[in-house]
């Protein structure tokens, strides 16, 4: 990977040093020679720290996401004479516990990685999307509860944010067990490249964040005007 | 690719879709039954033929008569020479009458089949009214929407059963053609510019309609014999109603069937 | 996550074959070039639209040739209806808005030029990319296809204010499967545009160069890094309101159709209590910032051009890079003064109106350094240079009228009215069109290395320019009068004195649609006959300008440049040149 | 090339600020209490903005002219900018624009944020595709109630009134002009039947949009100025996107005297 070394200038070298003003990463202090991710389509390999800038930032666009939707609760609930709150079904909380548990199994097999425990790793893998699925499982059980109830998502417009927000949190926490799954897959090579754990950690940020981004939506489903 | 790894990846996502083919809620969707074939009309013999006539008449006090405000659009005020315009549905005639009443064999012909007539129905717009104000046309019998004001209107039927439409005319424009393909009793018509403006269509499958007019009298010719149910539909005091009779024509027969309204509530 | 494990075998070697290359592509070049083209297509049709309209309000009774045969319901006979003249008003802007000005500056020139001028080889993200683009060209497949939908394209505006774009057929033609498509285009469209903003964060503070401090990011650079941020966060909250819309209108949810409604003699007994104001300001939280999302990668292109061509560094950098900073940030604050007379509360509006007139000053701050980069220059007048001074003209010409609309007071007989529509129209619409030109002449060598032919450039320039003045100025007058927006046609004897300068606007708006004509003959004509173009045509600083035109695969050859220098470093004392290249270790006593 | 720049420029500039100057196009009457001020905040705005135009156009043609390339080799002036000048424009800049802003206060406090005086005359307006209707309390002075189900346009019953059974609708008076005596504080009460409409009335200097859902008090008085012009009548139009009707959508506002409008509307209570 020979377009990976720096190339020095082929003029005179600058006199000053600060003339370069260092590296470019005025954000990161160690940017350009950080770490080495596999190469682009294009060559240079991308940082290791480009992909969770990535991924901070899709965060945020969904945070905003969630955003808009919290101030449409907010201010729906304010304005309105026809919000009948509904009394959200106990296997929620179940959920809740549930989820947590997956974050915490995640956290367990990041540690084992990091301890080099590749078998120990992966199990705890299957742990977390286990969790997940059950999470997911769990989230459609709760909605039968309330259909059974009659409680669909134009009853109320507290039921429609219920359906909403629980809809788009698990559409994004499908997306996380996709990346679980991808993961699993992989799970050997990662092991065997300490590079690839990046992926890891990248994986384990959206996950704790779905985790927490949960938690939010309870209380905010939960917490009466 | 591991094998096991591999393995139990696929029992933990078989779960995850059992799980979810478990909470599905069931749903069925309703096709409606939809008819394409070209209808091939039965014979009627037209030496039987018969027919049925009757009066429809006002019972009790006539409603107060409902001024129409078209100030908003001065085209429409001028056409009427600034006279003042009153809504249709409030119209008595002089002899006790009821005009714009539709009047139709309801049941009893569901045995023949008839082609819809290549004429259209012609619904005329003038001076911001319909005319006429309540019409019949046969399934899929072209509705000839045409304008003869100097400004824009919109066609707006508000069906139940047919697909619902809602054009522009600007004076001028060509006229709209339209085809109802079910039955229906009856559909309003609407001009959202013009919001006191209403027209009545009735669609139904067979021939056998009548409208009353300034005398409140129908005929519905051509009825084979048989035993049919005649509705008379009328919006009287703006409000729409229906009564049923039954009759029995025999071959060459002619029937009378009078029917009473009052204005509903 | 998908771009966290590109498994690409042979890396370094651009892809074989037309499809991988041309197609899906993963080379930002390529995609910027897909963008450019796709914002081009846009553009023609948004045009068309706009003059069908203009034909139309001026001859309201014309039989408009082949109309009847793209729409025999919309336009019988040729015959354009009121309806279908709101559904094409509607297009155009959605079009222009999001296809054209969300994607030309930005989408196009941005992912072909910000990672070479950072000194990259590509976009942090390749694979998200493409998908970017894609997830971009369905969503505009989506919204022309409710062109061909039986009750016509949606007629609501490209703001789509519910309760008439939430209550189904039942208000109108076009509001049925047409505002489904609508919606759904638009929510795809807000897809896209996520995945390209935080690919163009992570690619601008992760990829930049040895010595390419965020203080020597070309502006270009600036803004659009600043554009994605604000489309980061306003294009997520559209996307909600898009969510909310649609179950609105298919879920039977009641987020904004209030209880009670009668529309055409129906009761909707099916909604209860929402908030149609909770979607405009859902809505204009990111229309507001959309506004800047079009305009402010149009600044970054126009300070490029001017220093460049002006032979001088630009004047206050730093004013320039704090003042695209506030507008990013004050954009989020405003969004309000577009609801003045919504029905809101009176006093919020006067607290955006406060927000609106301080956003004023980092606009009035980069319009005072363009002149000052100006002063004492020497001037090149090329065509880019004749776009980018058009720009700032009519910057300062659309901006002033935004003072008016932003006090609430004198907006109230003002709002609705066509003075908007030329407010908007020059300092969005034209400007930021005006930069896509400067653009496109600047980067053309770079990109399909040949030059553009400079005479038809200058044709098309003043053809160009003084037709937008005479289209767009005389909309501040009607607005004065009290000419009202969005109607079809204008029937009341109040209007009928202002139709000769709507007829004169027409002609200048055929004028000037034909004079487009000129300018895409000369972008195909120049792209294979053109004269053959240098690295360097333009005697310019930043790292494009380093490498091949066009570029190699990989950008740089593999040899990556280190940064030296600021991004203008023209006309200083002493250099060997005019100029000094951003990657020129040539050390000049007096630099900064 | 440059020459041409800085003429067209400058010609644009001109005849641009002249149309105004000369007002060629300029607001209709006014024919409110409150419209002269607002005319006023409008021209100061005017003025302050076409300085700032003249000056910027005139600038960029004089630079654009001034400096073009002559080819006689004169190198740019090196300038990174002057801080201190920066700092000045961007602090007048300010002042000039938020100051401008605070000035137009008064304004917007007097038409919004205090009700209409006690006594003002009570109409409601109802917009629904595509046309204004108007009710009036009657003498008892109270609206009566709106039955959904009884709102049926084709016998004017627009805003569902149930006068048989209802005591306040009985005297209520439903009108399709809106009819108002001079020099009376008026209020208007908006409520739409089914999308968002909008009220402008450009003589009257006011405009609003009506939104479904909710119902938008206004208030204004006429002037006497209002019966000098065209009779009377103005036009009230929607200004907001409604629907395929929507460039048709208007109705009339007929400012009289006192003594006609009572027995102006005493004429629409025995239409109804």
């Amino acid at each position: 990977m020979a377009s990976t070394v720096l190339t020095p200038p082929k003029h005179r070298a600058p006199s000053k040093s600060d003339s370069i003003g260092g590296n470019g990463h005025g954000w990161d202090g160690d940017g350009f020679g950080g770490g080495r991710g596999e190469p682009s389509p294009a060559g240079r390999p991308i940082p290791l720290h480009a992909y969770r800038m990535g991924m901070y930032m899709a965060l945020a666009a969904i945070l905003m996401v969630f955003a808009a939707f919290t101030s449409a609760l907010v201010v729906r609930r304010g304005i309105s004479n026809d919000w009948v709150p509904t009394a959200l079904p106990g296997l929620l909380y179940l959920n809740t516990v549930i989820l947590l548990a997956s974050s915490a199994t995640l956290e367990l097999s990041r540690r084992a990685l990091t301890a080099g425990r590749g078998e120990a790793f992966a199990q705890w893998l299957y742990a977390t999307l286990v969790l997940g699925l059950a999470f997911i499982g769990g989230q459609l059980l709760a909605w039968r509860e309330l259909v059974a109830r009659g409680v669909y998502l134009s009853t109320n417009p507290s039921s429609s944010f219920f359906y909403l927000l629980t809809s788009a949190h698990g559409i994004h926490l499908l997306g996380g067990i996709g990346g679980l799954i991808y993961l699993v897959l992989r799970a050997r090579r990662i092991v065997s490249a300490a590079k690839q754990r990046t992926i890891v950690e990248i994986a384990a940020l959206y996950w704790h964040f779905m985790d927490g981004l949960w938690i939010y939506l309870l209380l905010l489903l939960t917490v009466r005007s | 690719m591991n094998k096991r790894h591999l393995l139990a990846l696929a029992f933990v996502v078989s779960l995850a879709l059992f799980l979810i083919a478990c909470s599905k809620k069931e749903e069925t969707t309703e096709q409606p039954a939809e008819t394409t074939t070209a209808v091939q009309p039965t014979p009627i013999d037209q030496s039987t033929v018969g027919e049925v006539t009757g009066k429809v008449s006002f019972d009790g006090t006539k409603p107060k008569p409902h001024q129409i405000m078209m100030d908003q659009d001065p085209a429409c005020v001028k056409a009427h020479g600034g006279k003042p315009v009153y809504a249709e549905d409030d119209e008595v005639n002089g002899n006790g009458t009821l005009p714009n009443v539709f009047v139709y064999v309801k049941s009893g012909a569901e045995n023949y089949t008839f082609a819809a007539p290549s004429d259209p129905v012609v619904l005329d717009q003038k001076g911001c009214m319909y005319d006429p104000h309540v019409l019949g046309v046969m399934v899929d019998q072209t509705l000839k929407v045409v304008s003869s004001d100097p400004t824009t209107h919109n066609i707006h039927p508000m069906p139940k059963d047919n697909r619902e439409w809602n054009m522009s005319q600007p004076p001028g424009a060509a006229p709209i053609e339209q085809k109802f393909a079910r039955p229906e009793i009856m559909i309003p018509v609407k001009c959202n510019q013009h919001p006191w403006m209403r027209a009545y269509v009735g669609v139904v499958k067979n021939p056998f309609f009548s409208v009353t007019g300034s005398d409140g009298t129908f005929s519905i010719k051509g009825l084979p014999p048989g035993t049919y149910t005649v509705e008379a539909w009328t919006a009287v005091g703006g409000t729409p109603q229906t009564q049923d009779q039954t009759v029995t024509i025999g071959p060459k027969e002619s029937k009378t069937v009078d029917f009473s309204f009052k204005a509903a509530s | 996550m998908a771009e966290a494990h590109a498994p690409t075998a042979h890396a370094q070697h651009a892809p074989q074959g037309f499809i991988r290359k041309y197609i899906f592509s993963l080379d930002h070049k390529v995609i910027g070039k897909q963008y450019y083209f796709l914002a081009l297509f846009s553009v023609f049709v948004g045009l068309l639209l706009s003059i069908l309209m203009r034909w139309h309000l001026v001859w309201p009774d014309a039989h408009i040739p082949l109309l009847d045969k793209l729409s025999p319901v919309g336009a019988p006979g040729g015959l354009m209806t009121p309806e279908y003249y709101l559904s094409l008003m509607t297009m155009h802007g959605t079009i222009m808005i999001f296809f054209v000005l969300t994607t030309a500056p930005q989408s196009g020139f941005g992912n072909y030029f910000l990672p070479i001028q950072i000194g990259a080889e590509d976009m942090a993200f390749p694979r998200l990319n493409m998908l970017s683009f894609w997830v971009t060209l369905a969503a505009l497949l989506t919204l022309l296809s409710s062109f061909f939908v039986s009750d016509g394209p949606p007629l609501a505006g490209w703001t789509a204010y519910p309760p008439l774009s939430a209550v189904g057929s039942v208000s109108g033609p076009g509001e049925g499967l047409g505002q489904d498509l609508w919606v759904i285009s638009i929510a795809l469209f807000c897809v896209g545009a996520l995945l390209g903003a935080l690919n163009f964060i992570a690619t601008t503070l992760e990829l930049r160069t040895r010595g390419m401090k965020l203080m020597r990011l070309p502006l270009t650079c600036w803004a659009w890094f600043i554009t994605a941020i604000v489309g980061l966060l306003s294009f997520a909250v559209l996307f909600a309101a898009g969510v909310l819309l649609l179950l609105d209108r298919v879920g039977g949810t009641s987020f904004f159709v209030p209880a009670g409604l009668i529309v055409s003699d129906k009761i909707l007994s099916n909604h209860s209590g929402g908030s149609p104001l909770l979607y405009q300001h859902l809505f204009w939280f990111f229309g507001h910032p959309e506004v800047y999302i079009a305009i402010l990668p149009g600044m970054g292109i126009t300070s490029h051009i001017l220093s460049c061509f002006s032979r001088k560094p630009i004047f206050g950098y730093r004013a320039m890079t704090y003042s695209l900073m506030a507008i990013g940030f004050l954009s989020f604050t405003v969004w309000g003064h577009h609801m003045f007379v919504s029905g809101m509360s009176p006093y919020t509006a006067f607290a955006f109106s406060v927000m609106t007139m301080a956003i004023g000053v980092p606009s009035a701050i980069k319009t005072f350094n363009w002149l000052g980069t100006l002063w004492g220059g020497r001037l090149r007048l090329t065509t880019a240079m004749l776009f980018s001074i058009g720009f700032v003209s009519l910057f300062v010409s659309g901006g002033l009228s935004g003072l008016f609309l932003a006090q609430p007071p004198v907006d109230v007989n003002l709002h609705a009215t066509y003075f908007v529509v030329g407010h908007f129209h020059l300092v969005m619409g034209v400007a930021a069109i005006f930069a896509m030109f400067g653009g496109t002449f600047y980067w053309f060598p770079k990109m399909f290395g040949r030059m553009m032919n400079e005479t038809l450039g200058k044709i098309h320039f003043w053809l160009t320019f003084v037709g937008v003045y005479a289209i767009f100025m005389p909309m501040h007058y009607l607005g004065v009068e009290g000419n009202v927006r969005r109607y079809s046609t204008f029937i009341d004897d109040f209007m009928q004195p202002l139709l000769p300068v709507h007829k004169f606007m027409s002609i200048w708006a055929f004028i000037v649609g034909g004079a487009q004509l000129i300018f895409i003959f000369n972008l195909f004509w120049s792209m294979f006959k053109g004269e053959k173009a240098g690295i360097n045509p333009w005697e310019s600083t930043s790292l494009e300008w380093t490498v091949p035109s066009p570029p190699p695969h990989d950008n740089f050859a593999g040899k990556i440049p280190v940064v030296y220098h600021g991004p203008y470093e023209y006309g200083v004392p002493g250099a060997e040149k005019d100029y000094i290249m951003q990657d020129s270790p040539e050390v000049v006593a007096e630099s900064h | 090339m440059a020459l041409a720049v800085a003429l067209v420029v400058t010609l644009i500039t001109l005849i641009s600020v002249g149309i105004f100057v000369a007002k060629v196009y300029w607001f209709p009457v006014d024919i409110s209490t409150h419209g002269a001020a607002m005319d006023h905040q409008f021209l100061l705005t005017l003025i302050i903005c076409g300085v700032i135009f003249v000056a910027a156009q005139l600038g960029l043609a004089y630079f654009v002219w001034r400096y073009r390339d002559k080819g006689d080799g004169r190198k740019a002036t090196y300038s990174h900018g002057n801080n201190k000048l920066e700092a000045t424009w961007t602090i007048a800049a300010a002042i000039v624009f938020i100051g401008l802003n605070f000035l137009g206060y008064n304004i917007w406090a007097k038409m919004h944020f205090t009700g209409a005086a006690p006594g003002a005359l009570k109409i409601q307006v109802q917009a629904q595709q595509f046309a204004f209707y108007f009710r009036y309390p009657g003498p008892d002075g109270e609206f009566g109630p709106t039955h959904l189900e009884k709102v049926d346009d084709a016998i004017g019953n627009f805003f569902g009134l149930d006068r048989a059974h209802d005591q306040a609708s009985k005297d209520d008076i439903v009108t399709a002009t809106l009819g108002i005596p001079v020099n009376r504080p008026v209020e208007l009460i908006l409520r739409s039947q089914d999308v968002e409409h909008s009220f402008f009335v450009r003589e009257l200097r006011m405009q609003q949009d009506i939104v479904p859902g909710m119902e938008i008090p206004i208030h204004f008085t006429a002037t006497e100025e209002a019966l000098k012009h065209n009779g009377g009548r103005y036009e009230i139009v929607c200004t907001q996107l409604c629907g395929l009707g929507h460039y048709k959508m208007r109705a009339f506002l007929q400012v009289m005297t006192e003594q006609d409008y009572e027995k102006w509307l005493q004429t629409q209570a025995a239409a109804q």
